[in-house]
C-alpha cells in the first residue's frame, strides 16, 4: 500500500506544458506574488470586462505546485466574476485544509493530496493570493508564513 | 464551584498519585512525601511518556523542514500553543510565545517592551512578595535606563495593600509586575481589581502566574491583565519550557530580543525583516519535546478538572493549617485570605534548615530558604522559612506524617 | 586517525541503529531514510531513557533545597557541565553555561559581551557562510550600538578565504564570529588558524560549534577560540539544551543577561549582587532533564569515540558526494578540501522544494530550503538549495537508496 | 534498616550546650562568618600567642550544624599553631566529602554523615572559614555558593 503522490499526473501535465503562460497586451489587472523563502515568484496579468476575467496570463519561476496550480486556475477563472474568486479561493484552501473532494474546483481536485504535505500547501496557494491580489488593485502577494 | 451543573465526583486520589511514578520513591529509606510542589511538580506518566514517544516516533525539527517528520513535529509543537491558549482562555493563540520558562517570558517583557520605552524618572511597580524573576529583570533595565523600581507594600498576614498598590499606580509607573500567587506566602492576589486600576490609568500589569497556572483555573480574558508569564515544570509539564501570553497589540509593537533562525523573514546583510508574533519572539530550535509533554500535561489537568483540582487542594490547605497550628512554637508566615497550598512557616528555635535535614530524614521533602524572595524575607525579618507546597497529588495522611514528623524532628533538636 | 596505538575496531552500524528507535519509522509507507541530521539528529535509547528516569526517579529543582531529592537533581544536571568540560576539553567547568540552544548561547554574548563594548564605528567580522544565529544578534547589538557588520568573504567552492579574514581583523573589530562547520556546505573552518590571527591582534573569536560538536573531537585548549557555543539537540541530546563555554577572565566581566532565580547573590531592592560564573548567566529553573539527557549523549558519543565517528562520516561523505555527481543536472554546493558530512545540492529544472516532497514520499527525508542561511543563498544566487546532511548512523545502503531516489523523482518530475 | 541521622547525639550535644561560646577580652584575632542566605552568622576570636591559639570564642546565630561544629572545632584547635590549621580545615572538607573517618580530627569526625547531605556542608564549613579568616587577617568569611 502507497500513499497518494502529491503529484498525480494532471498535476505534473500542467507543469510541463503550462495553460495561460505569458504576459497579456493590454491588462487591466496583475500582481506579483512571491514567497522568497521558497523561491517562488509569480506574476498574474488580468483583462477584466465588466467585472468578469475575460483573459488572464502567468509568469515568472515557480515550483512544480505553483506552476501547476497556476495553469489549472486560469482554466476555472476564466469568463468568472472577478466578485466571485474571493470565494473560491476559500473553498480551494479548505480542499487543502480537508483533502475532500469539491466538484466546483474542476481540475484543481488534482491538488487533494496536499493534505498531507502542509508546507507544500503555500505553493497552492500563491497563485490564489496573487489573483486575489490583483483583483483587488494590490501589487503584491504572498503565502509565506513568515517564519519559514 | 461548578456544583450546579452536574457535578464531577471528587477526585480519586489512588489513581491519580499511580498516575505520577516518581511519588513511588523512598528516601533515606522512608517512603517519600513530597510537599515541594511550588519549587517544581512531578510529572505524569503520560507526560514522561508523550516526551519518550516524541523521540521514538517523531523527533524533528520544526518549521524548517518540507519533510513528513517535520510535518509531524511542527504540529505537535503547534498543538501545545493552541493548548495554551485554550488552557488559559486567551484571545488568540498568536499571542501565545514559547519560552524556557516564567524566567525567559519576563526578560523578554522587560527588554522587549520595557527597555525600549523607560526613561529617567520612569517606574516599574512591584511587590514585597515578588519572586527574583519578577524583581531582578526589572532592576537591569531600570540600571541600563534610569528608571525606578517602586514597591507596593503588603501587610503583615501577607496580603497586598490594594489600596497601596493603586495609589502607586501614578503617571510616572510604565508598567506594573505582580505575582498571581505569592510563592512563599501563598497569596492570591485580586489581578482582576488590579489590573482594572491598572487599565483605567493606562498602566499595562504583567501577571507572573507561575504559582497560579497549575492550581487555579486561568481565564485571560476575565483577568484582563496586558503579560502573564507561566513555567511549565511547576504546571506538571517538562523542565525547560514556559509561555508568555500578551495582548496582540502590545507584542507587534515589541521589537525582537533574541535574534537567530525561526524569528526572521528575511536575513540580509545590510538589514533584516522578522517575522510576526509569536514567531518573532521565538528564535532557533525550541523546546520541541518538551513542548509536546507540555500539552500532554495540559490535557492532564483539564481531565483532572480545575474546578476539582481547587477543592481538592483548598482541603488539604485547610487540613494542614490547622495541624501546623498545633505544633509548639510554630508560626505561619502567610496568612492571606485568599491563598494557594503553600504554606511557610519557622518554628521558635530551630533553624529552617536542621529541620528541612531532620524532615528529608524522615522522607519529607519540604523547601528551607529564601525561595528566591529575598525581600520578602528582609520584609518578615528572617533569613529563610520553612515551606510546605501541596498538590492535588498529596493526601490528608502525608500531613499527617509531616506534621508528626515535625513535631518529633523538633523535639529531637531543641 | 588513533591507528598507531589499537586501533579501535570500526563501528557495529547495525548495532548502532538499534540504539536509535526512530530509525525504525516508515514514512508514507516506506522505510525512513533520515538524511536531515544537521537540522536535527535522532536521539539513542540511552538519551530518551536518561529523561524518561530522572522524571521517573530524581526529578526535583536544582540548587535550591536541601532535600535528598533535589542533592540528586543537581548532582544529575551539574554532572553534565563536567561532561560538557571534558567533551570539549574546556579549561575549567566553571567556564560551561548552560543555555537552551546554540542561538541563546550566541545572544547571551551579544548582549552581554558586546552591547556594553560597542561604540559607533566599532565592526564584527562574521563571514558569508553563517546561520542567521551567528548573524541577527549581532546585527541587533550593531542596531543599538552604531556598531556595524562586516563580512569575511568565501570562495565559489565555499571555503572562507582565509587572507580575507585575517585582512580584515582590523582595529575596529571588536568581535569576530565564525561557524566551526558550515550547515549548509559541510565546510570546515580552520578555526586555530583563526583565533591564532585575532589573538595577535587583541580580537576575541567566537565560534559556532553547531554542526562541529556533534561531529568532530572538539579540544578547546587546542582550537584556542574565546568563545564556543553549541546546541544539544544536534548532538544527539534532547531539545532545549546547549552551552556557551568562554575564557574565565572574560566571564567575569561579562554583566549579567537574563535576571531570576539562582543568577543572583542576595537581591534588595536597593540592589542586587550577582552570582559568579556560570551560576551568574544561568537564570530561572534550568531544563533539568534536558542536561541530564545531554549528559546521557555525550556519553554515547563517547563510547563510540570521536576519531571512529569522524573516519565513518567521511566515509559516507565520500560515498555519498560520488554518487550524487552521477545524477544528470545535479550540481554540489560547496566543494571545500575539508567538510564534515553534508552535502547541500542543486538539480537543474527542479525546484527544490519538488525535489524533497517526491523524496519524502519516497521515505527519504532531507531538507530544502534556504537553511536559515540567506546571506549564503544570496552569494550563490539561489532561493534555496537540497541538503543531505548525514551522521555515523546512516549507512551506504541509505545513500544508494536516496540517490536512485532522487534520480527516479527527478525523471518523474522533469 | 534506616540511613545514618546527620544529627548524631554528639552533635546535638555541642549544639545545645556549645563549648567556647562568647567573646574574648583580648583578642589578637577575629572575623566575622556569614552565610546570609542560610542565614548563619558566626564571630570567631582568638587569643595567639607565637602563632598559636591559645583561647577561641564564637558568638552569633547559627544553625544545628553550624554551631555544633564551631564548638568541636574549638575542642581540636586549642593550642595548636595557626600554620597548621589550613591543612586541618582541609582535611575535614575531605571527610565530609568522602565520609571516610580521620582519626586526626576526633569530635569532627560525628559530621561525616553529611556526606550524604551535600546542601549542609557549607554549614559545616563556616566556622572552620572563619577560623582560617581570622587567623589570616581578613574580616569576612562565606561559605556560600554564590548561587543558592
Ligand atoms: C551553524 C548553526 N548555528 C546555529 C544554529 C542554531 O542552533 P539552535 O537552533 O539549536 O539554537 C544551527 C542550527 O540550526 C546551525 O546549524
Ligand atoms: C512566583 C514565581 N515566579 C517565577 C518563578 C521562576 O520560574 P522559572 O524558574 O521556572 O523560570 C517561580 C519559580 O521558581 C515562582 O515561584
Amino acid at each position: 500500500m502507497t500513499a497518494p503522490t502529491p503529484y498525480p499526473q494532471i498535476v505534473l501535465d500542467h507543469f510541463r506544458a503550462p495553460r495561460h503562460r505569458g504576459t497579456l497586451a493590454a491588462c487591466t489587472h496583475a500582481a506579483d506574488g512571491a514567497n522568497p523563502l521558497c523561491g517562488d515568484a509569480l506574476r498574474i496579468e488580468l483583462r477584466c470586462v465588466d467585472g468578469r476575467i475575460e483573459a488572464l496570463a502567468f509568469s515568472g519561476e515557480a515550483c512544480a505546485i505553483a506552476t501547476a496550480t497556476a495553469s489549472m486556475l486560469g482554466e476555472l477563472v476564466l469568463h468568472r466574476d472577478g466578485a466571485d474568486i474571493g470565494a473560491l479561493g476559500a473553498r480551494f484552501a479548505r480542499l487543502l485544509e480537508s483533502g475532500d473532494e469539491d466538484a466546483g474546483l474542476g481540475p484543481l481536485n488534482a491538488l487533494r493530496p496536499l493534505q498531507q504535505y502542509p508546507a507544500r500547501r503555500k505553493c497552492a496557494l500563491l497563485p490564489w493570493a496573487t489573483l486575489c491580489a490583483a483583483l483587488a488593485g494590490a501589487p503584491h502577494a504572498t503565502t509565506e508564513p513568515d517564519s519559514a | 464551584m461548578n456544583a450546579l451543573h452536574d457535578p464531577a465526583p471528587p477526585l480519586d486520589v489512588e489513581r491519580i498519585r499511580a498516575d505520577f511514578p516518581l511519588l513511588a520513591r523512598t528516601v533515606h529509606d522512608k517512603p517519600l512525601v513530597y510537599l515541594d510542589n511550588a519549587n517544581t511538580a512531578q510529572k505524569p506518566a503520560a507526560v514522561i511518556e508523550a516526551v519518550d514517544r516524541f523521540y521514538r516516533e517523531t523527533n524533528a525539527n520544526v518549521a524548517r523542514a518540507v519533510h513528513q517528520l517535520g510535518e509531524e513535529a511542527t504540529a505537535a509543537y503547534e498543538a501545545s500553543r493552541d493548548k495554551l491558549a485554550r488552557f488559559l482562555n486567551a484571545p488568540s493563540r498568536d499571542e501565545i510565545v514559547l519560552t524556557s520558562g516564567t524566567t525567559q517570558a519576563i526578560n523578554l517583557v522587560a527588554y522587549s517592551y520595557a527597555l525600549p520605552r523607560l526613561q529617567p524618572g520612569d517606574e516599574i511597580l512591584v511587590t514585597t512578595m515578588e519572586h527574583h524573576a519578577n524583581i531582578v529583570p526589572w532592576q537591569i533595565v531600570c540600571g541600563r535606563t534610569g528608571a525606578k523600581l517602586k514597591v507596593a507594600p503588603i501587610s503583615e498576614r501577607g496580603e497586598l495593600i490594594v489600596d497601596k498598590f493603586v495609589a502607586a499606580l501614578t503617571p510616572s509607573v510604565k508598567l506594573a509586575a505582580v505575582a498571581h500567587v505569592s510563592n512563599v506566602l501563598g497569596t492570591i492576589n485580586p489581578i482582576a481589581e488590579l489590573a482594572r486600576a491598572a487599565r483605567q490609568r493606562g498602566i499595562p500589569l504583567l501577571v507572573d502566574g507561575s504559582q497560579a497556572a497549575p492550581h487555579l483555573p486561568i481565564d485571560l480574558k476575565a483577568l484582563g491583565c496586558d503579560f502573564y508569564a507561566l513555567t511549565g515544570h511547576k504546571l506538571f509539564g517538562p523542565t525547560g519550557t514556559g509561555a508568555l501570553w500578551a495582548r496582540k497589540d502590545i507584542l507587534r509593537e515589541m521589537p525582537p530580543f533574541l535574534g537567530g533562525g525561526e524569528m526572521i523573514r528575511e536575513v540580509r546583510f545590510e538589514g533584516t525583516t522578522f517575522a510576526d508574533p509569536p514567531h518573532r519572539f521565538e528564535a532557533g530550535t525550541p523546546n520541541i519535546a518538551g513542548f509536546v509533554g507540555l500539552g500532554a500535561a495540559l490535557d492532564y489537568v483539564e481531565a483532572l478538572g480545575r474546578e476539582r483540582i481547587v477543592e481538592r487542594e483548598q482541603a488539604l490547605l485547610e487540613h494542614a493549617t490547622a495541624a501546623l497550628k498545633a505544633v509548639p512554637g510554630l508560626r505561619i508566615v502567610g496568612e492571606a485570605a485568599h491563598k494557594a497550598a503553600v504554606i511557610s512557616f519557622l518554628v521558635e528555635g530551630a533553624h529552617a534548615h536542621d529541620l528541612a535535614t531532620l524532615l528529608d530524614h524522615e522522607g519529607i521533602a519540604v523547601r528551607s530558604g529564601h525561595h528566591c524572595a529575598h525581600p520578602l524575607m528582609q520584609f518578615y525579618g528572617v533569613p529563610a522559612t520553612l515551606r510546605a507546597s501541596l498538590a492535588f497529588y498529596n493526601t490528608h495522611e502525608e500531613i499527617d506524617r509531616f506534621v508528626a514528623a515535625l513535631v518529633k524532628v523538633r523535639q529531637f533538636l531543641l
